[in-house]
């Protein structure tokens, strides 16, 4: 039985579930993020001891911290940040990958070699190591979290888009583009990118979860964000002082990072599904 | 077995990657801000003690002659003093290196337990409600960020429940496993959702492949046709994604040991970075990278061992 | 005769593989004619699409020289100036074209790049090629994905006619197809032939397409050219051990005549260990013992046409 | 022929857009060789995937007719007596060997596995009667090939080791789905006359499924020609290809080039099959048939006997036919 190649189809009138749910859910994100100083019902940073380590009650649904702050209006505010983390931290070793695999599968011979020892001796330092050890030379801060992120983060997207690269370089299409005289700009840019694009569009996605988490990790560690600033990794750090008389100043941010991080990972799954792209 | 021949050849390959690691490593430690030398003596040593002690260190001199002193040390065996500690770099890791090791092989043994009888469960009743609980559930675990699971285990089975220790090492072997328990969970927890997901991807791949298809031609059982043709070939890809998360796993140590208080490398690392312990902070991420770069190679090993069709 | 369009004197091309270097194109000479049809024949990995892509430029020559209207095809403007008069027709007609774009911008790209018609007559000449492959203008708006193989073939050829090309290299372009369709495509190639006088190298392995199409045959094995001549000589009476096994290999549908018996021994041997001498000769059933040594036997004219074979050594070919 | 060893009587497979196999029957005597032809998409794999109770669960289901094995109903049967019968006594050789063995387990596993599961021989039984079944699909050295992996065998070698496999608990019926579709012309031949010396060796009946008239014409001792998921004709190979009564079976014929000559412009058959579940009504063959009336477009000829032994689903057959061969 001849197994049909499969291609990217769009089928407008079913979206996948995981497609439709995850978009519902980073999108009341990116609501509640913009609305922040409407929705939010307490000053995310205003101090009031009277009410500190309140559990959840009428007044503050989710409790208030060892500063009397709100915890909802944390978590509202903290998403802000957490989306931005989520958006630049993507973006940036995004384009870089894409560009530097895509040189480097289509030139091939000694840059390929070259980008790819690169690769290597970037992918052996454990990650967070790495981030660790880029932001300590930085000074902590989101700033030194976004550069260290496109320092290290870019390999996974040169690793992607070459190996797309390298498999549609040899594929009937482009060979047909060379045998037509192209030039190597338009091979590379009109022929074989824009089928090599999806796979790491759809990857960005799930990456926007690691991002996410790497992001509230640095921040629990203390070399991210900066209190008082609301971020859900500090304020669990936060928190972790008083897990035995307050569990709600660790718990809620926890889940909002999960909840977000999931809406990401459906969005993934969802446009993985719509674009037949199998990770 | 020539197909193992690459044990042979394979380290020469990984030798440029090796002295990449220690370039990117140097580089990096002599980047962050701060005199050295003032941080050996203190803030209120005379200028003409510290030119001695750049003079004796060869801090005055070019930087690629640094790194050739550095690459001296190193094959020497000596990675410098801890300035916080006081003692030899060395000697401060091999004291901390038992809960590192412990962690991320208890939490890969462990993770694998979870991993395998869930993908398996799931492949097994594709699109009936167990499966898309298993789903449901790896795909929200993709999302768990392990500082707060570890917080979460710890608020929920060490303090509300008072079955584990809620921080710490211990100081006998089973006091140690005891307080192993919820940092290999917390980390497992976090990689089995990966790795389930994965799985039951390339089980349910293999299931509906023409291989499997022969094999029900055949007459064999589902449960026979699972255990010999479905599980070693889906194994594969996981085994590489496992690998792939290797240095994943070795950072996550670093934030797992210091929810848990856990006196491992990781812990150290971070201490190291705020205490500016240059030395320390310098050994330990190249520690970590060349374990990395080991692991990955005997991942290769076992790929090869499994698929015969794979050759190094 | 006219002078020669495309000719080929030893090309070698080799891929370096973990096992060692493989010459998949070893040393093989030949010569299209404008207007003709060469047929290159062989069974798979005998090298015939290596040849058509290294014709192409598409895979590095290790060796040998290419000439292209009496000009040496050496500096990247001589491959350009072969690229702009020879097309390429592919196997896979749906991954020979680019799935994102549209069967009119795949083939206005090509027209705009070779400024074969001016901006404003784009539109028409797509319609024209279309209509020339057998297609509806409105075709134009469709993606690959939303036609047959049939119709992505035509496409593939209307792509290749756009620019008006002296040469075509169509590699195994109807093997993926059903025998109706097939005999569809076979069809418009050789109406587009007779109406453009198109010079086609037809790379197949169903040898019975091939003695339709085709005026000249070359039969490839393991990288070299075995027998080459006019295609009714050597389909008639073929004189290499292995055009002769393969012509006979072919199934006919004959109910009377039965199955082959045992034509070749065996299999191929593996292209990283050639045997010595003839590569055949451990499986020919006429091999004798000067076969298994020395060189490769040259390609040597015999009665009409070439036959590389030590049956017909220039001593033991009968007057 | 009552005595059929397989009968398959009004099979109708169904997908969620319509049916892919219709009303298909046909039967298999012990010893002889059935050739189901058609082009891809006429249904003939689902056709046999049917038959062996493989069709992918959720996507399609028989929802009619009969499959008899020796008299034993097959549709309908449970999973657990189905696995008796699947490899038992009917065997399967798939197209491509290199896709359809396991990679990573050795031949002798694979054989073995089914003879230890069927017949319940013991591990060193069945390794002895793993290496006499590669010898008698021709492999050479079996004693060392029975420990090679997929891998390690070239092309031939592969099908030759499947064969094996299908073979192993001495089947009565193989299913053979296009096994020299991947392989070269001159290892066809080989590996066809494997298959036709086991058949006079063992007794075998074939279900050859090909796509290829030239391998029918040599192998085959009957035919049924599909189209679009129907029986079109079928009959002695002899009779169908030498006066077909179906224009498609007609035309399927005269559209393939023959290896003899023949210059020029081949007849063709205009426009594509038709795509299952925008099956054209009547006659699915109408909208491509150059003989076709009115009443084509209404009417589902039914499968009927032709005088000399052909049976046709045609309203306006082909009576006289006469095909010239040898040209």
């Amino acid at each position: 039985m001849s197994v049909a190649l499969a291609r990217p189809r769009l089928r407008i009138p079913g979206l996948p579930v995981p497609l439709v749910l995850g978009v519902l859910l980073v999108g009341a994100w990116a609501v509640l993020a913009a609305g922040a100083p409407w929705i939010a019902p307490y000053d995310p940073i205003a101090q009031d001891l009277t009410v500190k380590l309140q559990p959840p009650s009428a007044a503050h649904w989710l409790g208030t911290d060892n500063f009397g702050r709100d915890i909802l209006s944390r978590v509202i505010w903290g998403a802000r940040i957490d989306l931005q983390i989520g958006f630049l931290g993507v973006i940036f070793p995004f384009l870089i990958g894409t560009c530097i695999g895509a040189v480097s599968g289509y030139a091939g011979g000694i840059v390929d070699n070259l980008f790819m020892r690169l690769v290597d001796i970037v992918l052996a330092f454990p990650f967070l190591v790495l981030m660790i050890a880029i932001i300590a030379v930085l000074g902590p801060g989101l700033a030194s979290f976004y550069i260290a992120m496109a320092l290290v983060g870019w390999v996974s997207y040169a690793r992607l888009i070459r190996a797309q690269v390298l498999v549609l370089k040899h594929a009937d299409f482009v060979l047909a583009a060379k045998s037509l005289d192209f030039g190597h700009g338009r091979i590379l840019f009109r022929h074989i990118l824009p089928n090599a694009l999806t796979g790491s569009i759809v990857f960005a996605m799930s990456d926007a979860v690691l991002v996410i988490l790497n992001g509230a990790a640095i921040s629990y560690l203390g070399l991210g964000v900066q209190p008082p600033t609301a971020e859900w990794g500090l304020m669990i750090a936060e928190g972790q002082g008083f897990i035995t008389t307050a569990w709600w100043i660790t718990t809620f941010p926890g889940l909002a990072i999960v909840v977000l991080a999931f809406g990401f990972s459906l969005l993934a799954d969802g446009l993985g599904e719509l674009l037949g792209v199998r990770e | 077995m020539h197909r193992f021949r690459f044990v042979l050849w394979r380290p020469l390959q990984l030798l440029p990657v090796l002295f990449g690691i220690s370039v990117i490593t140097f580089v990096l430690i002599r980047s962050i801000p701060g005199d050295p030398a003032r941080l050996l003596l203190g803030t209120r040593a005379t200028p003409t003690a510290l030119a001695k002690i750049r003079a004796q260190y060869g801090l005055d001199e070019p930087l690629w002659t640094q790194y050739l002193y550095f690459l001296q040390n190193l094959s020497q065996g000596e990675m410098g003093r801890s300035i916080v500690f006081k003692i030899g770099v060395l000697d401060l890791m091999a004291n901390r290196i038992l809960p590192t090791v412990l962690l991320v092989v208890g939490s890969v043994i462990l993770s694998l337990l979870i991993t395998v009888p869930l993908a398996s469960a799931a492949a097994r009743n594709r699109g009936r409600p167990l499966d898309h609980a298993i789903r449901l559930v790896s795909t929200a675990g993709l999302g768990l960020p392990a500082f707060w699971l570890g917080i979460m285990l710890i608020i929920l089975l060490s303090v509300n429940l008072g079955l584990f220790p809620v921080a710490g090492f211990g100081d006998t072997w089973l006091d140690r496993l005891h307080h192993m328990v919820l940092p290999c969970l917390t980390v497992a927890l976090a990689l089995s959702a990966v790795l389930t997901r994965n799985l039951r991807a390339s089980m349910i791949a293999e299931m509906a492949s023409d291989q499997a298809t022969a094999a029900r031609a055949r007459g064999l059982p589902e449960r026979v046709i699972f255990r010999r043709h479905v599980l070693p070939n889906s194994l594969v890809p996981t085994i590489n994604l496992l690998a792939v998360n290797i240095g994943w796993l070795i950072g996550g140590s670093v934030v797992v040991e210091t929810v848990f208080s856990l006196p491992g490398l990781g812990q150290l690392l971070v201490r190291g970075i705020f205490a500016r312990d240059y030395m320390v902070v310098q050994a330990i991420a190249m520690a970590f990278a060349v374990a990395t770069v080991l692991i990955n190679f005997l991942a290769d090993v076992l790929t090869v061992a499994i698929d015969p069709r794979i050759r190094l | 005769m006219s002078a020669p369009l495309l000719e080929a004197q030893d090309l070698v091309v080799q891929f370096r593989g973990s096992g060692g270097t493989v010459r998949a194109v070893n040393g093989v000479s030949l010569t299209v004619r404008p207007g003709e049809t060469l047929g290159l024949v062989g069974e798979s990995g005998c090298g015939k699409s290596t040849l058509g892509r290294a014709m192409m430029g598409l895979t590095p020559l290790s060796g040998g020289s290419l000439r292209f209207s009496g000009e040496a095809v050496e500096s990247r403007t001589a491959w350009a100036a072969l690229r702009r008069q020879t097309a390429m027709i592919f196997q896979d007609p749906l991954n020979s074209l680019n799935p994102r774009l549209t069967v009119g911008e795949t083939l206005a790209e090509v027209l705009r790049v070779h400024g074969k018609v001016p901006r404003a007559g784009v539109a028409g000449r797509v319609a024209e090629l279309l209509t020339m492959v057998g297609l509806r203008p409105e075709f134009a708006a469709r993606r690959p994905g939303s036609l047959s193989g049939g119709q992505c073939q035509r496409v593939g050829i209307a792509r290749a006619l756009a620019i008006e090309p002296k040469l075509v290299i169509a590699d195994e372009c109807v093997a993926a197809l059903d025998v109706s369709i097939q005999a569809q495509i076979i069809n418009l190639l050789i109406e587009l032939k007779e109406r453009i006088g198109l010079a086609l190298v037809f790379i197949a392995h169903d040898l019975a397409l091939v003695r339709r199409l085709c005026d000249r045959v070359a039969v490839m094995y393991l990288g070299r050219i075995v027998e080459e001549g006019p295609t009714e000589q050597v389909f008639g009476r073929p004189l290499h051990p292995y055009a002769d096994a393969l012509i006979r290999a072919i199934p006919e549908i004959d109910p009377d005549r039965p199955l082959p018996e045992a034509i070749l021994a065996g299999e191929p041997p593996s292209p990283l260990r050639l045997p010595a001498g003839c590569a055949l000769h451990p499986r020919c059933p006429r091999a004798f013992a000067d076969c298994a040594g020395g060189q490769p036997p040259p390609l040597l004219p015999v009665e009409g046409r070439e036959v590389a074979c030590l049956l017909y050594r220039p001593a033991s070919v009968p007057a | 022929m009552s005595d059929a060893l397989l009968d398959v009587q009004g099979l109708t497979v169904m997908s969620g857009r319509g049916s892919v196999v219709e009303d298909v029957g046909f039967k298999v005597a012990q010893g002889q060789v059935l050739g189901l032809v058609g082009e891809s998409g006429s249904g003939k794999t689902v056709t046999c995937r049917a038959v062996i109770g493989l069709l992918p669960t959720g996507s399609l289901a028989i929802t009619k007719g009969s499959v008899r094995l020796e008299g034993q109903e097959l549709v309908g049967l449970d999973p657990l007596a189905m696995g008796k019968v699947r490899g038992r006594r009917i065997g399967m050789i798939f197209q491509n060997p290199s896709s359809h063995l396991d990679p990573v387990m050795r031949i002798g596993d694979q054989i073995g596995l089914a003879v230890r599961h069927h017949i319940g021989l013991s591990r060193r039984e069945a390794r002895a009667h793993g290496i006499e079944l590669l010898r008698q699909v021709g492999i050479p050295d079996p004693a060392a090939r029975i420990d090679n992996y997929p891998h390690e065998l070239s092309g031939g070698m592969r099908q030759r080791a499947m064969i094996a496999t299908a073979l192993a608990c001495d089947p009565q019926l193989v299913i053979a789905d296009e096994p020299t579709t991947a392989l070269d012309v001159t290892i066809q031949a080989q590996i066809l006359r494997l298959l036709l010396d086991l058949r006079d060796k063992r007794g075998l009946a074939i279900l050859l499924i090909t796509h290829d008239l030239g391998v029918v014409a040599q192998t085959c001792d009957r035919i049924a020609v599909m189209y679009a998921g129907r029986i079109a004709e079928q009959g002695d190979k002899r009779r169908v290809l030498t006066s077909p009564h179906h224009p498609y079976t007609a035309a399927l014929i005269r559209c393939q080039p023959a290896s003899g000559g023949g210059q020029g412009v081949l007849p063709t058959i205009l426009g594509q099959p038709p795509l299952v579940g925008a099956m054209p009504p009547g006659c699915r063959f109408h909208p491509r048939c150059s003989r076709m009336q009115p009443r084509c477009r209404e009417v589902v000829p039914p499968l009927e006997a032709k005088g000399d032994g052909s049976e046709a689903a045609c309203l306006y057959p082909i009576e006289a036919p006469v095909l010239e061969f040898g040209r």
